[in-house]
């Protein structure tokens, strides 16, 4: 068995495998498909301070090879998850990051500083990007100044590390990755779901009820894994990668992009029994290509000369 | 108890040019399933379709010992995963996942069951017949199709002993019309200390329809919704149907807390989807 | 038959079906399967002064429901272009769309003046937004400036039609659309390929020779249907819409949300006989719903008020 | 002309744990099929796998009273749409398009054949070696694989009246080693006035040391290549080719001017992929 552990700042994952924010429910949910305690992390459900009822249905569509999704970040805030969800992932040793959201930068903060007075938060995910709600701070995560400004913000009120996570609706993702650098991240995250639509011709309306809605699974990939390298060159911080994984090899692929970690979400629909195919895939591959641990995988994609260009 | 079994076509009847009934070999997820629960199929490997679909249990099959052998569904062929399903072959495999949801509550005796069907509907009640057949608990099953061929299963619900009222839109078989008729005469004269339990499953309209003559008659229905499910586990908050909570209302996740409800508690005006 | 004409600026299309530049040859090629004459039109592959040998291969590489392609513009030159492929196309009946690219502002208006002094070429669509070469307009086309001044110099040196192709990988693509028209463009086509990657886990290098590439197909049809329906609340414009378009349906979704005529480029590797299928699914369509003509469709989405929101 | 064709599986052997050959019915596609040219072939439909994929005609297929029923392919399994291919069950359809790509020219007598085939490489040489019977020109096939269980259709070309060439890697059949040697030998021992044709598929590594020896021999050789493709058609300029044009070189697309190439004009330093 190779070593799986990978680190996240000051935070040491025993595998690079993290359940996707609002695709692992509060963790919970899954404890009867996995043993929580296997996963190198849970991201749970973007939390606001208050309850949220989210979007009226229909919240999401299949289109080819992914989905839309406007779920509209339904969740019982973060007061209940504390004392709700915060225990028994706890009790169950989940390596728990929470995935926050605020409508202004005192509710990112305040969120925050609640978290840090718990046990059991492993990280903070900084949901700077959600594409389905107007206050979801997509307004932050679409500017580099909003960016700097909630993570530094939060930064001031805890010592938990602080992943901000980055839209892929933007030009230049890098320069997002350097902002959340100097604002004093402790890695950052990406990418989060592709603003997109599909429209039901029979009835010329939109087939969610938002209108729009974010796209994931494996259709976005490609685009993801870029976006990854593209930061891997831009910053020192390790990377939180994901983006359409469904196998260990597209987990491998990120990695050799240049993501410590992983998250899969869509994938986890599918098939709520992926995590023990994913590290032992992982093993596998390591061991038949002697890499003795992940670190020495991150970022290792090699560009040949261009001989015949 | 959850299962991921890839579990082989045992056997696809197809009972109509949009219905079918396939057989799959998934022992140890047949022997657990309760009344009206659901499973989430994967139609074919590969990504295209990506997500899950789910269906109810149709039925649980036994070898001639009677030791189990899978689970059937009862399959209306509507898209690309229902049609894969439909034209699926003896020896093809799917991915059942399950059982998963909220089971119906049989009731005991005296009490009457009624089962109100609507077309597919009729999928959970085979599971819920059986366990009430168990307990002796008299039942009804009300059943609406579009003609006469359409009417599956019928006779067996007769042989299992259940009081048959049939309808049919072009009145082939049974009386013409809507299955809510002859339950709406069922409700008026039935005596009001009968004690009664109505589930229904079937199109929306149906199911408001029989939530709302049940509320008028003081009896309770269960219905088993079909939202739209992205996971079936509680993980994406897509599968959400509104309900009655103290004054206000709130979105639940109808494959955790449903897909069977308590029909007077759903709030049917904000019911969007399916 | 329903009235399947469409117009483009000063440009009346048979129907809205184009063949998307880059996935139809110079058109000719695919004379065999289908009759250029019968097409809304054909876009030809992007068309620099000079000839051009392009990427070595790999150029192209399988990704779900879509494909990564980095050809890097291998081209014949506007030259050769109008003396061995133009009298030709129009022998045919084709209405040509000539796609043009430029390493500086000064070559676009070159190619420009040559493709305007030839009969047969029905507008110039500008190729701003190739991701696979450095030097292929990508920096006008990731500029709000550097789109102004491709459009409106282009705009100086002929009496086509002139239609900047824009690029999916920006903020927001509909402030790119106001700049074209700004500039005075005719209408504005959209999307060209997402920038992306895919990696050989086995070797750990890019599958791709030139690194990265563009994605295409089904998988990014969710976010091109969002861009137009984006441009199409921004500009008065008319809109050819484009992104993984493989059915009739496919391309309806594209004109309710504002595109006037669609381009199909990799559906078109896919099933060459597409074309007639499209057609006649358009007209069914339009039959069943008692639309008269494409104009009636373009851009009809509506979006119910919130009931339950 | 060019046709597509929404082909039915009307056999499928399987010849070894990756190798099989699928029978398709396609008649018209047979009929005006070339030695040596390709289809492009839709595995499923749905999105997964998206792109059509190249194969080589193998056999044009004729029933008892000799009138054409389809066309095979030798398929090697090696990714998802030859695994798709290696699985399929009769009355499964794929959707065949072609026939695409030049021919081989085939020689006349007193010239002499040889064909250098390397495992799967076999794929175009059936229906060359058909159309060199045709002209009554004298065949040799020198064909290497693995082992004597991969050498397949060898005895067919024998009755046909090739001279047979055979290697293997591991020896259990004809000579141990690589195709080329005996092929290095034949070319010594050939009298240079006797005209020799060669044509080779497999391996790029063999085609180019085939390529070097006709060359260092004065002899030509048509190469049959397998670059990725995206279309087949000349639409996508996925499937170029290095050829030299003049003191430079070029690339060209070999789906419209191959896939059979001058050996000798090819680039090999600069072939890049497969
Ligand atoms: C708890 C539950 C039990 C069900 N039991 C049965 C059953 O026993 N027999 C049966 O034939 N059908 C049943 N359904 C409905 C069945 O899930 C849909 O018909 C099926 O998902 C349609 O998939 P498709 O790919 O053919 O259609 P598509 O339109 O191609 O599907 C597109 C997407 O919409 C979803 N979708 C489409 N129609 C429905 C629907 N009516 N309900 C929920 N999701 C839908 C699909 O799951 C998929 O995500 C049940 C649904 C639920 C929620
Ligand atoms: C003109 C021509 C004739 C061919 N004839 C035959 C034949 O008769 N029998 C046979 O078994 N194979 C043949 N091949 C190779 C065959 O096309 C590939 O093995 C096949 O495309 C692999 O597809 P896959 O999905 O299984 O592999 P994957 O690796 O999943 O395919 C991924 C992508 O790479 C491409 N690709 C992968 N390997 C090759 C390859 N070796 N050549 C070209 N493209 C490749 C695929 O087309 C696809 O686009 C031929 C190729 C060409 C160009
Ligand atoms: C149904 C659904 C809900 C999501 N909710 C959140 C969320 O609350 N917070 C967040 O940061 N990302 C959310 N995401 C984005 C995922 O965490 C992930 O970034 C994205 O889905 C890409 O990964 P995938 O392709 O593996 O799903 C959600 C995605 C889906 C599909
Ligand atoms: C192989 C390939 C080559 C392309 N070449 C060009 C090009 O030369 N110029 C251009 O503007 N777009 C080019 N494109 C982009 C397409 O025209 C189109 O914008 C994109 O593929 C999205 O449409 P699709 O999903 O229908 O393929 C190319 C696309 C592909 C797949
Ligand atoms: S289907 Fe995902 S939460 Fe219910
Ligand atoms: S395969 Fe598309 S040009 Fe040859």
């Amino acid at each position: 068995m190779a070593d799986l552990t990978t680190r996240i700042g000051s935070l040491t994952l025993r595998n690079p495998f993290i359940g996707a924010s609002g695709c692992f429910g509060y963790g919970l949910e899954y404890a009867g498909a996995v043993d929580l305690a296997s996963l190198g992390g849970v991201a749970v459900k973007g939390l606001f301070l208050e309850e949220r009822q989210g979007h009226p249905p229909p919240r999401i569509v299949e289109t080819p090879a992914g989905m839309l999704n406007a779920i509209g970040l339904q969740g019982i805030g973060v007061r209940r998850f504390v004392a709700e969800k915060l225990p028994e992932l706890r009790r169950l040793g989940a390596t728990t990051i929470v995935n926050i959201c605020g409508s202004t930068l005192d509710e990112y903060c305040e969120v925050a500083r609640i978290l840090s007075d718990h046990e059991g938060v492993g990280a903070i995910e900084l949901n700077i990007s959600c594409p389905n709600i107007k206050e979801g701070g997509i307004q932050f995560g679409c500017s580099l100044h909003g960016t700097f400004d909630v993570v530094s913000g939060v930064r001031k009120v805890t010592t938990l590390p602080v992943i901000p996570k980055l839209t892929p609706n933007v030009t230049d993702v890098a320069s997002f990755a350097r902002a959340s650098e100097e604002a004093g991240a402790d890695a950052v995250s990406l990418v989060n779901t592709f603003l997109a639509m599909a429209i039901d011709v029979e009835t010329r309306t939109p087939k969610l009820s938002n209108v729009m809605g974010g796209l994931s699974g494996p259709a976005i990939r490609p685009i993801a894994v870029r976006m990854v390298w593209e930061c891997f060159q831009a910053v020192k911080l390790p990377i939180i990668g994901m983006g359409g994984i469904a196998t260990a090899e597209d987990a491998i692929e990120f990695l050799i992009a240049g993501a410590a970690a992983v998250q899969v979400g869509t994938a986890n629909f599918v098939d709520p029994f992926i995590w023990s195919k994913l590290t032992s895939g992982l093993d596998d591959y390591m061991q038949r290509h002697h890499i003795a641990r992940v670190a020495d995988l991150v970022g290792s994609l090699n560009i040949p000369a261009k001989a015949h260009a | 108890m959850l299962l991921d079994v890839a579990a082989e076509v045992t056997a696809n009847t197809q009972l109509s040019p949009d219905y079918n009934v396939i057989a799959l070999s998934a022992p140890d997820i047949a022997r657990v399933a309760q009344p009206g629960q659901f499973v989430m199929i994967r139609t074919q490997p590969g990504l295209d379709p990506l997500l899950r679909r789910p269906f109810s249990i149709f039925e649980r099959l036994r070898d001639a010992s009677g030791s189990f052998t899978g689970v059937s569904l009862l399959n209306k062929r509507v898209g690309v995963g229902t049609s894969l399903l439909f034209s699926a072959r003896q020896g093809d495999r799917v991915g059942v996942l399950g059982p998963l949801g909220r089971a119906f509550v049989p009731v005991d005796p005296p009490a009457e069951a009624w089962m109100v069907a609507g077309g597919v509907g009729l999928a959970p009640f085979v599971t819920l017949a059986e366990a009430l057949v168990e307990r002796g608990t008299p039942m009804r099953l009300f059943y609406g199709a579009r003609s006469a061929a359409d009417l599956y299963y019928a006779d067996w619900f007769e042989r299992l002993g259940a009081a048959l009222h049939l309808t049919t839109e072009d009145g082939s078989r049974g009386d013409r019309g809507r299955v809510t008729l002859p339950l709406l005469h069922a409700l008026e004269t039935t005596p009001a200390q009968q004690h009664v339990a109505l589930y229904a499953c079937g199109p929306t309209p149906m199911m408001r329809a029989v939530a709302g003559a049940a509320e008028h008659h003081g009896r309770s229905v269960a219905v088993s919704l079909e939202p739209v499910m992205g996971c079936g586990m509680g993980g994406c908050y897509s599968c959400v149907v509104p309900v009655r909570r103290g004054a206000g209302r709130q979105f639940v996740r109808a494959c955790l807390e449903g897909p069977i409800f308590d029909g007077q508690a759903i709030v049917w005006d904000a019911l969007g989807g399916h």
